[in-house]
């Protein structure tokens, strides 16, 4: 057992640092620090996706021959790490790291060739139509219709929670194709244009003041069968395999980890009057720096095992939860160092081209809406009472 | 020994309740939340008809002589509501402040004119370096022939966009430099020199952080007779602290009737919510601490007029424990209405985010639970 | 609206405290701080039982055409409260706060002559007969069977977590009479002599290693019909009409704030080094202490509505909840604050009069015992979990 | 990067694993429990013959060279077993500290005969007025002709009833007085002056607190060279807390099993406790505080040779996260036992207690978070 990286793995790291010393620039550092929701404005995050993609690194988890760096877990994690500790923008997570992983695995060669290489060059911005405004947690019951015409299926429904359609060109969509006596049976998986006629958005604001989810509408929305990915009522399956990459694959650690230094960093500042000197504010930063150390070596134990083929079982929930729960700590820590300014909110977005003084220093100016926001994270992707739920079911059989 | 309402308070109550139902819904407060006021002068006015603005004033200056209890009722009613008129700057802290430092003439040229809604008020007392310290405050007073100068920042002040006169603490410098007094000025707001940087606040309502550019004041700017203010600093936000309480109260006891309400109706996997036994407990658990939470605001309140160390102690308790529950049940009432929780399209949020300035107003949990803790060593 | 006493309560304050002062010897009082267990050995307690008789106290709880004080809400408040901080010993609450009640309410005019005088003066000692292995907090499953003969039951079964039952002299006991649809139907309240035939005990140890609770085993016990509380198959009523006693009419806070008192001296001593001197110990008190001001806040509205006769509500639970929830706080607070100590196990009991030198110093011995035997303020007299199931209910509705 | 166990430690896992089951059971924990040693000395020569009192002493003294990893694999399975043998003492702490500060013939003199079983020693440093602070000691050793004079009190000494020598803490005092260097005596069982008052130890096992009356000791008495043993003190005792820590892993899984088992056993309302949202919702939360657990002790045994800083912040991290699961483990599978968790009549008491027992020794959560954030303040 070794926890430091052997020579081939410190190799790769230095090479990591080389790219991002090259081509993070200022302006994309400052936008991803002054960005309190969970996903970059894509001018930014697109930069950077065309960056690493010169690079041959736009989407590290692929196989080799759709474009994938062919990676060992390890370099995943040097790779994700190096990137948490520069703070990078963040790529479109729902083409690199959702939808790619469903075309490669069940959509037609014709889709693949059409969409893997814009998602890689960055030339497509998709967006996930999953959940609708009474589906919640239980997903399965949606109601989004496609009706067979032709060639063509007619969609009418609507979609909520959907991060960024107001950017996206593309959507992936899960519609009901027919109906089963399980809801699970008869949902299709759909890839849709964003300017197709019938389709409108309109904005969600998050209690942080952000807009990065919106409801879609589909008014007769009609996309061609040619667009259905695999078979049709087969969409729960391949809608779930999605999921388990939302909730497993992350590589949380490293985030929380700088996430946790930029609040400690606050603490210990003039600005919050050394918040770190107050009886509580610096056992709680252990605490939860504990916590990311867990997590981190629960993450590594899982990396070592899938290094050497091994399943590492399922552990995508717990992890799901405690870096949720964790990421809920450090916000609310955030919030607590900042003191005073907690009650100052800056209506302005993004915060990174505000051409106003506002009412509190730069360094805290994402820390509220963060804690706002951040709440979000117990409820999406599943809340936490169903990752218990699942956890007692899978791991403990109960 | 006693803690029943009395037929007066009962009456209250049912009058602030009533006007709260029916003049506060939903569209008034997303048009007051979009005002740059941030609060109605109608309402206002309509406060000083009802009496409530003079409710806590001494009699003799055209109070109705109502203590901590009477202002609870208030409070928690307010709370239901969201209310965002400027009550704690304005009659909490600072009518209380000049009621008990100011001289008879201060208090006459001032108390009546809050009772009737033509003087509204502010604190400017925290600083940023000082934290929640409320003894340390580097705004300094200096003595000049005309009267004083003042320099120095202030920050996070309630209301203090609307304040006609600021209520500024400051220390105070004689011809030796620091005199290790604190002293509170009455500066109006067109005072030169007095920069005021609003925005809106957490929750609703604003609050702005101050600066003062060598402002120069009259000589009867300074209320009192300038022995140190900061017992009556520690006395009036204590006060507050116990309003703010019993404010919290009411915002929680919506929060968990509405998220009840919610859970019963919102249905997932076929059923309810609330036939997850897990939803059940939580909510069981935050009824409990609604019901922790007005025990604290009712004992601080009886307990303002009390010795200070007995006082600041309960005042303290108070704000660490409801802040406690305060944040727990607005952060599940957030987790139980699932995503919408998390939008402006529910009014939940709003809840949440005035809980959540409660928690930091005058310091969070572990601030008061450390002070109640030293208060208790002193004692 | 008012916190402090009025002229009467003042000077019902001072006839308790001149009681106390004249009648807690020092044997009673250290005994009694030397008891890790919730109940006093009955030499202590009943000493104690005798002394408030004598003084006309022995019940208060009871109408006084039976002997009770006449107290106001307040007055028994001022005499809880009082005892509380004095330190007095527990007396036999199985007979004057459990059966008796049900005496007086259900009781035939024998049962009432014969048994709330031997209560009063402390001639009978009795202990409870309802949980059996098996039932946990679901007692209407019991299965101790009475079997009628004649004049007689015979019964047959077993109960646990008897308190004191190897010194008591009579029991009150659920058994079955008869079974129904209804679990409830079919369960008579019935008085037993402890001495009759057929009647065995079997000491169960805590984990704090304290003989209180025993099992006991009825083979073939006679006991006469005339000692039915009541109508048969009733005692389901009676029984929980007496549970309600058991969880809501404690004045909790009085105790806890004396346990709180005891641990912060620790805290405050050279025997632990000062504990109250590390980062969290002096906070984690007041926390404590505040959540004691709330609960007894609490117990004075109810006590307040009640003196106006009005109903106050579910609140039993909760404050069975909260007094659990204190305790073991407390007790765990007092486990950090004696450090090293925590590790030294004295096995001998009664500590009080323990013939050696124990490794801690006395002020010590309890707490570790408290601690253990704490656990069980969550789980006896219904569970927690059944406690939020039952404010879910009740209160919410839901 | 690999955290997969080598082939080696497979193997010495599926050992002690077995060794554990086939030889430690409720009988067995029972008889020890009231047994005045409180361990078997059977099992100590077993464990000599298994090779595990050698596995992590140096190869050149009879050891094997593991490291403390190993001595993780061996203390988890012993955990499941609430193994009462004292390895800490003599091979986590004992030995470590003559290996690391010894000179030559003193490990010569020591190191085999540990390994061979004919050795047990103790650690006594721990003083109650210092409680965890390890730099804390009045213990004091003098100088004299013949040798060393020792003289204070030592609490919490684990299994100091069965050593043979006792390793001694104690601040060295020359012709000045007190040096500032704390310096570690071997001091025999039967030395004069040493009395030992030792008492059965919360889940098992037994410690003692000792006096030392102006006991007289030879001058090699004093281990090494008389430099500051206080960093090699923290060293052995961050060593002896990564591996109680692993122990403490076993413990909680053996909890989590066999409380899980109950639940679905265990039927109340006509249908088994797991059928409890609450209670599934529990148990997955002990699922996962075991999992964090067990990479916390994995993490502090990784780190145990890193950088001092660096190793005691691993140490200290792991010490109160896995005191702050086990609490909560222990806690809850008493609870969701119901009645019978809190007698002896089940053996989840005795696992339970083992737990606070670990979280209380070389300091509790709060002591080491606290330490961990101080660490940190230095790093």
């Amino acid at each position: 057992m070794d926890l430091s990286f052997n020579v081939e793995e410190r190799a790769f790291q230095d090479e990591v640092r080389g790219f991002i010393a090259k081509n993070l620039t200022e302006e994309m550092k400052r936008a991803t620090a002054l960005t309190p929701s969970v996903f970059s404005d894509p001018d930014i995050g697109m930069a950077w996706q065309r960056a690493l993609h010169r690079q041959g690194w736009g989407a590290p988890g692929w196989p080799v021959e759709y474009g994938g760096p062919n990676w060992t877990p390890a370099q995943r994690w040097i790779f994700e790490t190096e990137c948490a500790r520069a703070g990078v923008p963040n790529v479109n997570v729902m083409g690199v790291k959702m939808v790619g992983p469903v075309i490669i695995g069940f959509g037609s060669p014709e889709q693949k060739n059409l969409y893997l290489p814009r998602i890689l060059s960055g030339e497509d911005y998709w967006c996930q139509g999953y959940s609708e405004p009474g589906s919640g947690s239980d997903l399965s019951s949606l109601k989004t219709r496609a009706v067979r015409d032709g060639d063509d299926y007619i969609i009418n429904g609507t979609k909520i929670w959907t991060t960024h359609a107001h950017h996206a060109n593309r959507m992936f969509a899960l519609v009901r194709t027919s109906d089963g006596p399980r809801q699970q049976d008869g949902i299709s998986f759909i890839l849709i244009d964003m300017k197709t006629p019938g389709i409108t958005t309109r904005p969600i604001l998050t209690i942080g003041g952000d807009h990065e989810v919106n409801q879609v509408f589909f008014d007769d929305v009609r996309v061609p069968v040619a667009n259905r990915v695999g078979e049709e009522g087969k969409g729960w399956t391949y809608g779930k395999y999605l999921l388990e990459f939302e909730r497993g694959a992350g590589i949380a650690s490293a985030k929380l980890r700088e996430g946790l230094k930029a609040i400690a960093d606050l603490a210990c500042s003039d600005l919050t009057g050394r918040a770190i000197d107050s009886p509580d504010i610096a056992t709680r930063i252990s605490e939860v720096e504990v916590d990311i150390d867990a997590l981190e070596m629960t993450e590594l134990r899982v990396l070592s095992a899938l290094q050497t083929g091994q399943n590492p079982g399922a552990v995508s929930s717990i992890l799901k939860l405690r870096n949720s729960e964790i990421r809920q700590a450090v916000t609310r820590l955030g919030a607590d160092v900042i003191g005073h300014d907690a009650l100052a909110v800056e209506p302005m977005r993004p915060l990174y081209k505000l051409n106003h003084e506002p009412a509190t220093p730069e360094e805290m100016l994402t820390v509220m809406p963060e804690y706002l926001n951040g709440r979000a994270y117990t409820i999406f992707g599943g809340t936490s009472e169903i990752q218990r739920d699942i956890i007692a079911k899978m791991m403990l059989g109960i | 020994m006693d803690l029943n309402l009395s037929d007066e308070q009962k009456l209250l109550r049912g009058s602030v309740e009533r006007f709260v139902a029916e003049s506060y819904d939903a569209d008034h407060r997303r048009r007051i939340a979009n005002d740059p006021l941030g609060f109605s002068p109608l309402v206002w006015k309509q406060f000083a008809d009802l009496g409530w603005l003079a409710l806590p004033l001494p009699e003799e200056f055209g109070g109705l002589g109502g203590g901590a209890v009477e202002i609870g009722i208030l409070m928690e009613a307010f709370g239901r509501g969201l209310v965002s008129e400027p009550y704690v700057a304005t009659v909490v802290l600072g009518a209380a402040l000049i009621a008990r430092c100011g001289t008879t003439k201060q208090k006459q040229a001032s108390l009546p004119k809050i009772a009737d809604g033509s003087l509204k008020l502010a604190l400017a007392h925290s600083e940023r370096a000082a934290r929640f310290d409320l003894a340390k405050v580097t705004t300094s007073a200096t003595k000049t022939s005309q009267g004083w100068r003042l320099a120095g920042s202030k920050i996070a002040v309630l209301d203090g966009h609307a304040a006609d006169e600021i209520i500024v603490s400051a220390h105070i410098h004689d011809h030796r430099g620091p005199s290790g007094r604190i002293g509170l000025f009455l500066v109006q707001a067109t005072t030169p020199g007095l920069v005021i940087n609003d925005y809106p606040r957490l929750g609703g309502g604003r609050a702005c952080n101050i600066e003062l550019f060598d402002a120069h004041l009259p000589e009867d700017a300074l209320l009192g007779d300038g022995s140190d203010a900061l017992p009556a600093i520690e006395w009036a936000v204590d006060r507050a602290m116990a309003a703010l309480g019993a404010e919290a109260v009411g915002i929680m006891q919506t929060l968990l009737d509405t998220t009840l309400e919610y859970t019963k109706i919102r249905k997932q996997f076929g059923r309810p919510l609330s036939a997850n036994q897990v939803i059940r407990h939580r909510l069981a658990d935050m009824a409990m601490q609604v019901d922790e939470a007005r025990s604290m605001a009712l004992r601080a309140a009886l307990k303002v007029d009390a010795a200070p160390i007995e006082r600041a102690r309960a005042a303290s308790g108070a704000k660490a424990k409801i802040g406690k529950c305060a944040r727990f049940v607005g952060e599940q009432s957030i987790q139980l209405h699932g995503g919408m929780g998390v939008t402006e399209e529910l009014e939940v949020g709003a809840y949440f985010k005035r809980l959540v300035a409660f928690d930091t107003l005058f310091g969070g949990s572990a601030h008061h639970y450390a002070r109640h803790a030293e208060l208790g060593r002193r004692a």
